[in-house]
């Protein structure tokens, strides 16, 4: 990893969400820099979900912006953030469950290369596309399923599935979101070294939320708090581990 | 009062609860404690009626409700808090409590609307808001409440404290203590700490398997327990 | 193994009026075109999870076209074949991009409302559609083939009319679906949101898949308006629009020959019924009920999961 | 000015007709997910059993109180024996099985009633005429136009001022949740579905009188009271009285602007409607 200042790839200002009456996120400005892995955290119901939402363009914030590359995205459609390489994963598991593996990854492949409204030639023909879908599978360690159809699969390898779905459009940015949730302790080391492994490879940023404190401080560089809607801290991993606010904010007192 | 036995659970065809057999008696608080996705809220609701076991039996005050329908459980005196509270949302506080009114049951001091008042305060502020305006805190306040008005024996809490501020965290474990002396309780917690300090008993559940039991302070001295299977 | 099948199928079919009757020659023409009818309709609902219930109004556009040109003394047939599919395509753009925004029961309602809208144009424009009486077919269809002049009139030849022309239209559609395009369908009826936040843009892809659809239904209207010599109003009824509903489900839509499958059981029933009733809609919808209840997955799709899970189980 | 007003009142009347039916199709749904293309069937079955009791008992009010109940009981077997089997399905299904139910229901009315049409006299006290300007108005139209109104005050203090209504709003935000407070949700659809299919009886038997009774009156109704509902917001209250409104308005008014094409102006009020609001006037945003 390099020290050398790094320029921002995602730039948030001072944004705004509410469902009805009740204020989720409260105006919230952050950066985040290009390369890494940086996170998200904050106890359940802080609105990560929603910050996250907000940012991939399934609502628009009720104030503020959103820079991703210089690119002011405030209010795109979800489809053209994609576009410009900022992708995004789901905390539930969100994938294509009556269609294998492959077809899974192939659809974001097929969009990325604007190949959608290809309506006669044959998609067997597109062999450049079975060989990239190929290629993540077998980085996602996903193989050996090609062509098993996905909700089949045990939870955690559909979880596998929903990162190939997101690392298939190409991205430059990716939200994770809660990669972990509902993993058992050894699918989570697994997901955890993919990421690392992932993040290594490649020139991704990756933006994390997760809820496992140690999954949290072993991967990431720079950490964001968030708490009842708005940032509460920032810093490095070792700074928030001795971050009193934060230690209080996640154990209520209790400790 | 509530007895499972060994029952096994599927959503579809994935198997999620697979042999748990669990005790409630009179005056307890019980804590399921597990992390995300052990299956807790499975659990609660095939104990409540919406995800009938496929092998095993339910049984509350020795009556087999295995297969009733859960407004039949509710009736018989099972008050459910589901995880996600699930306020009425264009209905008041007030109509959220009118609609869930069920007749009292013999010996057990009828709740009225009043006396929800004094007993949780805050919710008569909130009575004439719409369920869909209020916080994530009020909301589980008022998804107690409104447990409360089906005038249960027993009260079935999944994940009270999740997405809460450590405030109101508080504030509802004394209201959980409070309803203690009337009724018990079963909950279900991820957050071990808030879970402990309240409950009598606890069981640990992973992977849709009970992997300990006993009572709280036997848990909170158990690390290896915590580390293993809680988020601690 | 299935190429084999498909083969003979297609030899069955060449050579059926060779070896039936003139009836069962217009039963088989009717079984064709509503078959494609049902499998255009299932590019919707099977691949794209989308429940159209005003696509007759499309298949009466193509059909109406097909009146009126023939009616004004347009002869060439393939000429009114492009000018319906012209036509029919239009319709599906328009209606499809005020549709395709909508979900669902949404979208049910909207299209049955627009097909309605079409239905009402037809019925009521008495000067240009003949109104409720609809449009007979004056002229004799005369199809010039390389300077070969062919009557339509002739069972035969319509049929074998009809059959190069659903055939052409199910190249398509097996074509489309195994496209690039299919695939993202196929994704859209999976999991639209996940489409969208992979750079799908759903409105888009339903709007071209709408009139893909819509614009193969005109063109069975076009054989349809042939084969009954006319264009009626019926045609664009809503009722009608449940026809390849039920062909589809009967047959199962997740199947690409199911809409097919069921349009020949459909007519096989009606046939059989109304051979001791003249109450054949009653039949339907008593057929229809056991049908929506215990058949989740269409007819032919419970059953074959069915005898897959007692495969499954024994072996 | 003459032709105005007679517009208006036509436009009010059948508005107020319109209403009527709209309003149990739009309960039906927003409570229960369902949309029942029996609903204009039902509402045919009201205005033949006003017909079939006023034979009996020679009374119009009669035959309006008892009609719709009969169609309440009628819709109340359907929901029990068969729609309560598809709830979790496929919206297909459902329409497809509401499908079945009318054309079973439309056939039998043909077989029993035979295919011709029926008339039937509004009562004495309705059967006059008022003066308006120099044209002699049906006051049972008057009546019509008033008893809207009456129903729909009558029904919104019914959904927010009773238990019952309350219960309804509570199954229909949330089914699994009110069983949850041991609400009969079952039971409760039941009722709600009967309680559509009498409201679709009562707008058959208000109609009987000015619309000939006759085995096509169901499939005319229900595309139009389809539009009500999509462009007054699909499960919305206000929405159907709205919708209803505009589309009576437009339909009267429109019959003297355009003539020949006056059927498709229903349509085209669909389309601007869902181009500039694409849920529909007070529809809710789809999730």
């Amino acid at each position: 990893m390099t020290t050398q200042k790094k320029d921002t790839i995602l730039k948030v200002d001072n944004i705004h969400h509410s469902y009805g009456k009740f204020k989720v996120l409260n105006g919230i400005s952050l950066e985040v820099k290009r390369g890494g892995i940086t996170a998200l955290i904050g106890p359940n119901g802080a609105g990560k979900t929603t910050f996250y939402n907000v940012i991939s363009g399934k609502f628009p914030p009720t104030r503020g912006k959103i820079y991703f590359n210089n690119i002011d995205i405030t209010g795109f459609p979800p489809h053209k953030i994609v576009k410009l390489k900022l992708l995004r994963s789901f905390q539930i598991t969100n994938i294509f469950p009556e269609l294998t593996v492959e077809e899974n990854i192939l659809i974001p492949l097929i969009l990325k290369r604007g190949k959608c409204y290809s309506f006669f030639k044959d998609l067997k023909k597109y062999k450049e596309f079975y060989i990239e879908a190929e290629n993540i599978m077998n980085n996602l360690g996903l193989i050996e399923f090609k062509n098993r159809t996905v909700s089949e699969l045990a939870y955690g390898d559909k979880r596998l599935v929903e990162i190939g779905i997101t690392f298939a459009s190409d991205p430059e940015m990716i939200l994770l979101d809660e990669p972990t949730a509902g993993m058992n302790p050894a699918e989570t080391e697994r997901t955890v070294n993919l990421i690392k492994d992932l993040s290594e490879k490649s020139n991704v940023t990756f933006f994390i939320t997760e809820h496992d404190m140690n999954v949290v401080f072993s991967v990431s560089e720079y950490i964001f708090v968030l708490h009842q809607g708005s940032l509460l801290a920032q810093g490095t991993p070792e700074e928030i581990k001795n971050n009193q606010e934060v230690k209080e904010a996640y154990l209520g007192g209790s400790v | 009062m509530l007895k499972v036995e060994d029952i096994h659970v599927y959503i579809g065809d994935s198997y999620i609860i697979q042999g748990i057999s669990l005790e409630v008696k009179k005056g307890e608080i019980v804590a399921l404690l597990g992390r995300n996705g052990a299956g807790k809220t499975t659990t609660f609701k095939s104990i409540i009626g919406y995800l009938p076991p496929k092998k095993g039996n339910i049984f509350f005050e020795n009556v087999n409700i295995t297969k009733n329908k859960v407004f039949q459980n509710v009736r018989l005196g099972i008050g459910y808090v589901p995880e996600d509270r699930r306020l009425f949302p264009d209905l008041t506080v007030r109509e959220n409590f009118e609609v869930s009114f069920l007749p009292p049951h013999e010996g057990i001091e009828p709740w009225t609307i009043d006396r929800i008042f004094s007993e949780i305060p805050i919710v008569e502020k909130l009575q004439n808001k719409k369920g869909g305006e209020l916080s994530g805190g009020e909301q589980q306040i008022v998804a107690i409440a409104r447990a409360l008005c089906c005038n249960p024996k027993l009260l079935l809490l999944d994940e009270p404290c999740e997405g809460l501020a450590p405030v109101i965290v508080e504030e509802l474990g004394e209201i959980i203590l409070k309803l203690k002396q009337h009724i018990p309780i079963l909950m279900s917690e991820q957050n071990a700490h808030f879970a402990l300090k309240i409950s009598d008993r606890g069981y640990v559940i992973d992977k849709g398997k009970i992997k300990f039991s006993g009572s709280a302070n036997q848990l909170k001295e158990n690390k290896e327990i915590q580390e293993r299977y809680l988020a601690v | 193994m299935k190429k084999v099948f498909i083969f003979l199928l297609i030899l069955f079919f060449l050579f059926l009026p060779k070896i039936s009757s003139e009836y069962w020659t217009f039963i088989a023409i009717e079984v064709l075109i509503m078959g494609f009818f049902a499998m255009s309709f299932n590019l919707l609902m099977g691949y794209s999870g989308l429940l159209s219930f005003g696509h007759a109004g499309f298949f009466g556009v193509g059909a109406y076209t097909t009146a009126i040109l023939l009616q004004h003394g347009f002869n060439s047939l393939f000429l009114i074949l492009l000018i319906a599919i012209i036509v029919s395509l239009i319709c599906s753009v328009v209606i499809g991009y005020l549709s395709v925004r909508q979900d669902e029961i949404y979208f049910a309602m909207i299209t049955l409302g627009f097909g309605m809208m079409l239905y009402t144009i037809a019925h009521n424009w008495t000067d240009f559609t003949g109104g409720s009486d609809g449009l007979p077919l004056m002229n004799e269809p005369i199809l010039n083939l390389f300077g070969k002049k062919i009557s339509l009139i002739s069972p035969e030849n319509l049929y074998f009319f009809t059959f190069v022309i659903v055939f052409i239209g199910i190249l398509i559609l097996w074509k489309i679906i195994n496209s690039p395009f299919g695939l993202i369908l196929k994704g859209m009826r999976e999991n639209k949101n996940r489409l969208n936040f992979s750079g799908g843009n759903i409105s888009s892809i339903r709007l071209f898949a709408f009139t893909i659809s819509g614009t193969l239904s005109g063109v069975a209207g076009f054989l349809f308006c042939l084969f009954s010599s006319m264009a009626t109003p019926d045609f664009l009824h809503w009722s009608f629009s449940a026809k390849p509903v039920i062909m589809s489900i009967l047959g199962g839509a997740w199947n690409f020959y199911g809409p097919m499958v069921g349009a020949a059981i459909f007519f096989a029933l009606e046939q059989f019924i109304k051979m001791y009733t003249d109450n054949w809609m009653i039949f339907l919808g008593i057929l229809l009920i056991p049908i929506t209840i215990l058949f989740p997955k269409g007819v032919l799709g419970t059953i074959y999961d069915y005898a897959k899970k007692r495969y499954n189980s024994k072996s | 000015m003459e032709g105005f007003v007679l517009n208006l009142l036509n436009g009010l009347s059948w508005g107020m007709l319109l209403f009527l039916i709209s309003v149990g199709l739009t309960t039906v749904f927003g409570v229960m997910g369902i949309l029942n293309f029996a609903h204009g069937s039902f509402y045919m079955l009201g205005a033949y059993f006003c017909l079939e009791i006023m034979k009996y008992f020679n009374s119009f009010w009669i035959g309006l109180i008892v009609a719709p109940l009969f169609v309440a009981i009628l819709g109340f077997i359907i929901e029990k024996t068969l729609l309560n089997k598809i709830y979790a399905r496929d919206v297909i299904f459902q329409l497809l099985l509401t499908f079945a139910i009318l054309l079973i229901l439309d056939d039998s009315v043909r077989f029993i009633w035979g295919p011709g049409y029926h008339v039937i006299n509004p009562p004495d006290i309705l059967s006059g005429s008022v003066k308006v300007f120099t044209h002699s108005y049906p006051v049972y139209r008057f009546f019509l136009i008033i008893l809207g109104p009456v129903v729909a005050v009558i029904l919104w203090g019914f959904f927010h001022f009773t238990k019952a209504g309350k219960i309804i709003r509570a199954v229909a935000s949330d089914r699994e949740m009110a069983e949850g407070v041991g609400l009969n949700a079952p039971l409760v659809f039941s009722l709600v579905f009967a309680f559509g299919c009498w409201l679709a009886g009562l707008g058959g038997a208000l109609a009987s009188p000015i619309e000939s009774v006759a085995p096509s009156m169901g499939e005319k109704i229900i595309i139009e009271s389809f539009i009500v509902v999509v462009i007054g917001g699909m499960g919305s209250f206000p929405g159907a009285f709205i919708g209803a409104l505009i589309l009576g308005l437009v339909e009267s008014f429109g019959t003297n602007l355009i003539g020949e094409i006056q059927m498709a102006i229903p349509y085209l009020v669909l389309a601007i409607i869902l181009l500039v609001k694409p849920t529909g006037l007070f529809g809710k945003k789809i999730a």
